[in-house]
């Protein structure tokens, strides 16, 4: 079981490796949002920092959201889902490497690229840290309730407007909490209660979006 | 044990449910009406007027239960989504996906009233406090569910990824209702559901109560009656839905 | 019916899509070294009945017995014994040959690199081991998905469509493999609205929507 | 009479609810009553195609045959 | 010519209203990525009036872009794209009826909306003004360079988040003028230079855009 | 090979895919009452070619002439005289097969209500009108595109694989429908993997990627 979930995990990466060019989309697409903010709204000094973190977590959420028709899309289109389904193994199983990789190529990108943007929106070096564990904590379950939605939705041919509309505020308690957090931070306050929220909930979709994941999708796929 | 459960089986059989469901409706329908219209008058012209709100507070009789039958429908949906799925109860599903525009109508009345309200109270339409977001939640996780079903072409397949969608949201309920515990803000705190001792006047309280179980009665009626059109066209191959379309179009020509 | 133990005993299946019924009450049975060819006009619930039987769908009632057992309730078991090609080809075009047939293998029982070398070859795509699948041509990719089939040692290969835009090159090594598989004493369900000619083989014809059987 | 209508300076806001309530929650319950006339409709239609199609079918049958 | 551009039109709009629950997905789309701004910022009423001109753009510009795919994606899966290629009458004026329905079914109810939203946002009566006349000069616009962006990339699988790349520069001009625009009448000043612009901006892209995307068209079709 | 005012001549095409040559100096023609049946196997390039004739791809080299003009600069007058049917339906399938031949008719000459009715009911699609093309069987989808050819007036169809996945009265009724057009001085450029029976008809044989013509 363990090794369909690495040669699973390897073989994603090898298709995502081999389309160069997408593997940075979604981080570039994050951040041209971020920066679109700056522009519509005003590049004063003490409003970007007041918004900053709000800004970069919205534009997470939808960087990581508007990714995750290469979760599925590509292995339905295919028909090596239908494979996967047809496989000796628990589909949970598969459901997670693939929800790994989709992390690995959105959620890790963005986490790795959150102090600089942090910088430019003037965050402090506490918010800055602060922003990165939020992200760390929160980009996987973004990523995890993101399959849920993206199962129910992979047979259907307009797909993409309907997952927002389904995973979007299935999103926010994980906006709220993380951008609470780093604002609080910010301003000298205590985070711990939300970074114990984070993680709870982070463990507790591990356990169980795969699960409802591979229901979603042979539901799906019938 | 099993015979329990062949009896639900037998019970849940669409043609049972059809039957037995016609002739409920009018019962719920009518004590619904008369509770829904004993509360209004009560709320709008014999309950005492609110030292602080003044008249205005007469909203709460309107808008506290559809707030309350709003959460309510959806964990009913959620439930009867995870029966369907576990049980294979063709009926749980059609009782869910009846359910869920009912369920937008009230989170619907519930976010228009709570607005009417705050403009006297608070001196805006809308605040960004968190009960009232997560309330807004709450209707788009209807729409979801209410589009996600027109999106999906095979009727049963569309019930079952329904009732995922159905069970995942149920995390945003108990967001709701603790929301004002959590976050210090505008919205009223529990008043009413306070176990121990409610700190709303009786007098307040009975037209409340009213139009509480009026609203519930209300729901099951409407339900019940939007789950036997679903019926009929869930069963349309059966030879008791011919039945029954020849005997009730015909009764209409006759 | 005489009661057996082994192969494939389909009972009173029933199948509905959106609120048609496609066929109700079917029972057929298919045993070691049978070929079974699903016929039935377009729409008439070939695909459907296929996807049943590959355990993708839920019929609206009846049972599928592999082997003695419910195939619902073994699904595990009964996955290994099956090997289905769909409409779609189950194959990544930015992988090459060999990186297909190892992911579909890594699915099941494991194989050393040998045994799907020696399968590649078997269905003639020495030289191709090294190109990405959107390099080589409709016919190859099915061989592809052959030697996936193959590798797969299932008993039951579920076919859908298998010749659709083959030339007839293709045609005819798809067939030979056919009849490899159940001179082995494989089963073979398959559709097709193409003539085939396996003759000198024991064949049966299943047709929708009446599901009448003849041999 | 007016007095308790005007519900001090929240007549507007109390009646507008009250109405809207009125309103949803009728369109809620005669929605089905409505639905159901058409659903008996179409299914009588439909039956009644389906009756029909028996013969027509065989029609069809007959034409290839003659061709 | 003039009916060839009538029968498409009509023929879209019959197509998008048998949709039924898809034709309000873009402005559910459009509200709910404006209410996570102020979850994830702050729900204060000064804040708040500040920024939402901008957000209301973003998400408006978002909206906008995530549903171009039902511009030319459905044709194209289909084949009718290919006859209208075929067809004798000039592929620009086809081009400029779907782009037409575009406009209708996400940026014209965007415009009755946003008064609602400006609302929440606190923006005063005439910052709502000049939100909706720049909403309706702005939004021809997104639906008319979207146009040909999605035209770039309708035959490629998974075109939605280079999409996003391509058309969100470009976009980036009407956001900085519309959203100042809307911000300098908040704060009382004169905002006719920036509505000059847009609509310069809007027949400009009217003339131009059509033939860039039949051209465009052409060339992915190949 | 004589000079010809009228038909379809095609003069040293050559065509690359991604940098590999499919055909190069590919020389034919087309008279009317005439089929050409383009062979080759799987990648061989017929689809491209089909597309090229079609004026949607553009050659490396070459030329395409119909009726004496070069097609390339008489676009539109050109798309007036061919009706395509690629591996796509061309279908909608949110619309019943009345609104789909009217909004396929609004793209070329108008046509009556009337004359799209009588040509639905020649293609067999009487009690259909009303259903929406979901709800059809791929054989009648096929049949919505014929109409839409016949209605076109057009003089060449172009029909890349038109008999993929029709039943065999589906097949046949095709025939029967491009032997109709023939007969009026049509002309047909098609694609196949199947064998099809068209005796008595003035058939050509155009093989890739050798390019020799036979008859
Ligand atoms: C758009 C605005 C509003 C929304 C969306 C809203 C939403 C809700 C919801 C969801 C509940 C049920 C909570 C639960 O039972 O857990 C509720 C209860 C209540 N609301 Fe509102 N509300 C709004 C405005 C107001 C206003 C302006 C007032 C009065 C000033 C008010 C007074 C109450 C009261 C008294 C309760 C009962 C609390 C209890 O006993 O649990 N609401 N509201
Ligand atoms: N997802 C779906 N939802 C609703 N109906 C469907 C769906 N898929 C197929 N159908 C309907 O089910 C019927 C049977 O389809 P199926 O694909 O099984 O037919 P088939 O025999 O394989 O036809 P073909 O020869 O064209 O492949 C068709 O009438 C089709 O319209
Ligand atoms: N978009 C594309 N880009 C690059 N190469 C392509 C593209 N489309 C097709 N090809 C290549 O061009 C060649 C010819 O393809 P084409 O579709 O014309 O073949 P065909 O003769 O129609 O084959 P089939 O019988 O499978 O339909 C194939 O080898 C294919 O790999
Ligand atoms: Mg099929
Ligand atoms: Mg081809």
């Amino acid at each position: 079981m363990y090794k369909v979930f690495l040669s699973l995990l390897k073989r994603d990466l090898r298709l995502a490796f081999r389309h160069k060019s997408e593997i940075l989309n979604p981080l570039f697409f994050f951040v041209i949002v971020v920066t679109l903010f700056p522009l519509g709204i005003s590049p004063d000094k003490q409003i970007l920092a007041e918004i900053g973190p709000g800004i970069i977590w919205v534009a997470a959420l939808l960087a990581s959201m508007l990714s995750l028709e290469s979760l599925f899309r590509s292995d339905f289109d295919d028909g090596t889902l239908e494979l996967m389904l047809l496989s000796e193994y628990p589909l949970s199983i598969m459901v997670l490497a693939k929800i790994v990789v989709h992390w690995l190529i959105t959620g890790f990108p963005i986490i790795i690229f959150s102090p600089l943007l942090g910088t430019v929106m003037f965050l402090n070096d506490d918010a800055i840290i602060t922003l990165m564990i939020t992200l760390l904590l929160g980009t996987p379950i973004l990523s995890l309730i993101g399959a849920i939605g993206m199962a129910l939705v992979v047979a259907l041919k307009r797909g993409g407007m309907l997952l927002s509309l389904l995973v979007l505020p299935l999103y926010i308690p994980v906006l709220i909490f993380s951008s609470n957090a780093v604002g609080s931070s910010m301003a000298g306050l205590s985070i711990s209660g939300q970074l114990y929220f984070l993680a709870a909930f982070m463990v507790f979709c591990l356990t169980l979006a795969p699960i409802a994941t591979s229901a979603a999708l042979r539901i799906s796929l019938e | 044990m099993k015979a329990i459960m062949k009896w639900i089986y037998h019970l849940a059989s669409p043609k049972h449910f059809y039957r037995i469901a016609g002739k409920l409706i009018p019962w719920f329908g009518w004590i619904a009406a008369i509770l829904l219209i004993a509360g209004s008058i009560d709320g709008l012209f014999i309950a005492p007027v609110d030292y602080q709100q003044g008249d205005s507070y007469r909203i709460i009789f309107i808008h506290v239960p559809a707030a309350w039958m709003s959460m309510f429908i959806y964990m009913v949906m959620a439930t009867s989504g995870a029966i369907a799925l576990i049980w294979k109860i063709k009926l749980a599903d059609v009782i869910a996906s009846s359910s869920a525009p009912i369920g937008a109508a009230f989170t619907f009345l519930a976010l228009v009233t709570g607005s009417i309200w705050g403009k006297p109270m608070w001196g805006a339409w809308w605040v960004w406090d968190a009960r009232l977001t997560s309330e807004l939640i709450l209707l788009f996780l209807y729409l979801g569910y209410m589009a996600l079903e027109s999106a999906i072409e095979d009727p049963r397949s569309a019930a079952r990824a329904c009732a995922i969608l159905a069970i995942v949201g149920v995390v945003n309920i108990p967001i709701i209702h603790y929301s004002v515990e959590w976050w210090n803000t505008l919205h009223q705190g529990a008043t009413v559901t306070k176990l121990d001792k409610p700190s709303i006047h009786i007098s307040m309280l009975i037209p409340l109560m009213l139009m509480a179980f009026g609203f519930k009665l209300y729901y099951v009626a409407a339900v019940l009656s939007r789950a036997r059109n679903k019926v009929l066209i869930t069963e349309q191959n059966s030879s008791w839905v011919k039945e029954v379309v020849a005997l009730e179009s015909g009764a209409k020509n006759v | 019916m005489s009661k057996t133990e082994t192969g494939l005993q389909v009972k009173s299946l029933s199948c509905e899509r959106g609120y048609r019924e496609l066929f109700n009450d079917l029972n057929f049975e298919l045993l070691p070294g049978e070929i079974l060819h699903v016929k039935g006009e377009n729409g008439a619930g070939k695909t459907s009945l296929l996807r049943i039987l590959a355990g993708l769908a839920l019929p609206v009632s009846g049972e599928v017995i592999f082997d003695g057992c419910d195939c619902r309730k073994y699904r595990s078991e009964y996955n290994e014994h099956i090997a289905f090609m769909g409409h779609k080809p189950g194959i990544k075009l930015e992988l090459t040959p060999v990186e297909n047939i190892q992911s579909y293998c890594d699915l099941g029982q494991r194989k050393t690199q040998q045994q799907i070398m020696d399968t590649l070859y078997q269905v003639g795509l020495y030289g191709f081991e090294e190109m990405y699948c959107n390099q080589i041509s409709a016919g190859q990719k099915r061989r592809v998905a052959l030697a996936q089939a193959i590798l797969s040692n299932a008993k039951l290969w579920i076919l859908d469509e298998p010749f659709t835009s083959l030339d007839v090159v293709g045609v005819d090594f798809f067939l030979k493999m056919i009849q490899q598989h159940v001179d082995n004493g494989g089963m073979i369900l398959l559709t097709t609205h193409q003539e085939v000619n396996l003759n000198n083989y024991m064949i049966k014809f299943l047709q929708l929507p009446d599901g009448s059987i003849s041999h | 009479m007016f007095e308790m209508l005007q519900m001090g300076k929240y007549g507007a806001y109390v009646w507008s609810s009250y109405g809207l309530a009125l309103i949803v929650m009728g369109y809620v319950v005669i929605k089905p009553v409505m639905d159901k006339k058409t659903i008996l409709k179409d299914l009588m239609m439909k039956y009644h195609r389906e009756s029909h199609q028996h013969i027509e079918s065989h029609q069809l049958k007959k034409e290839q045959e003659n061709l």
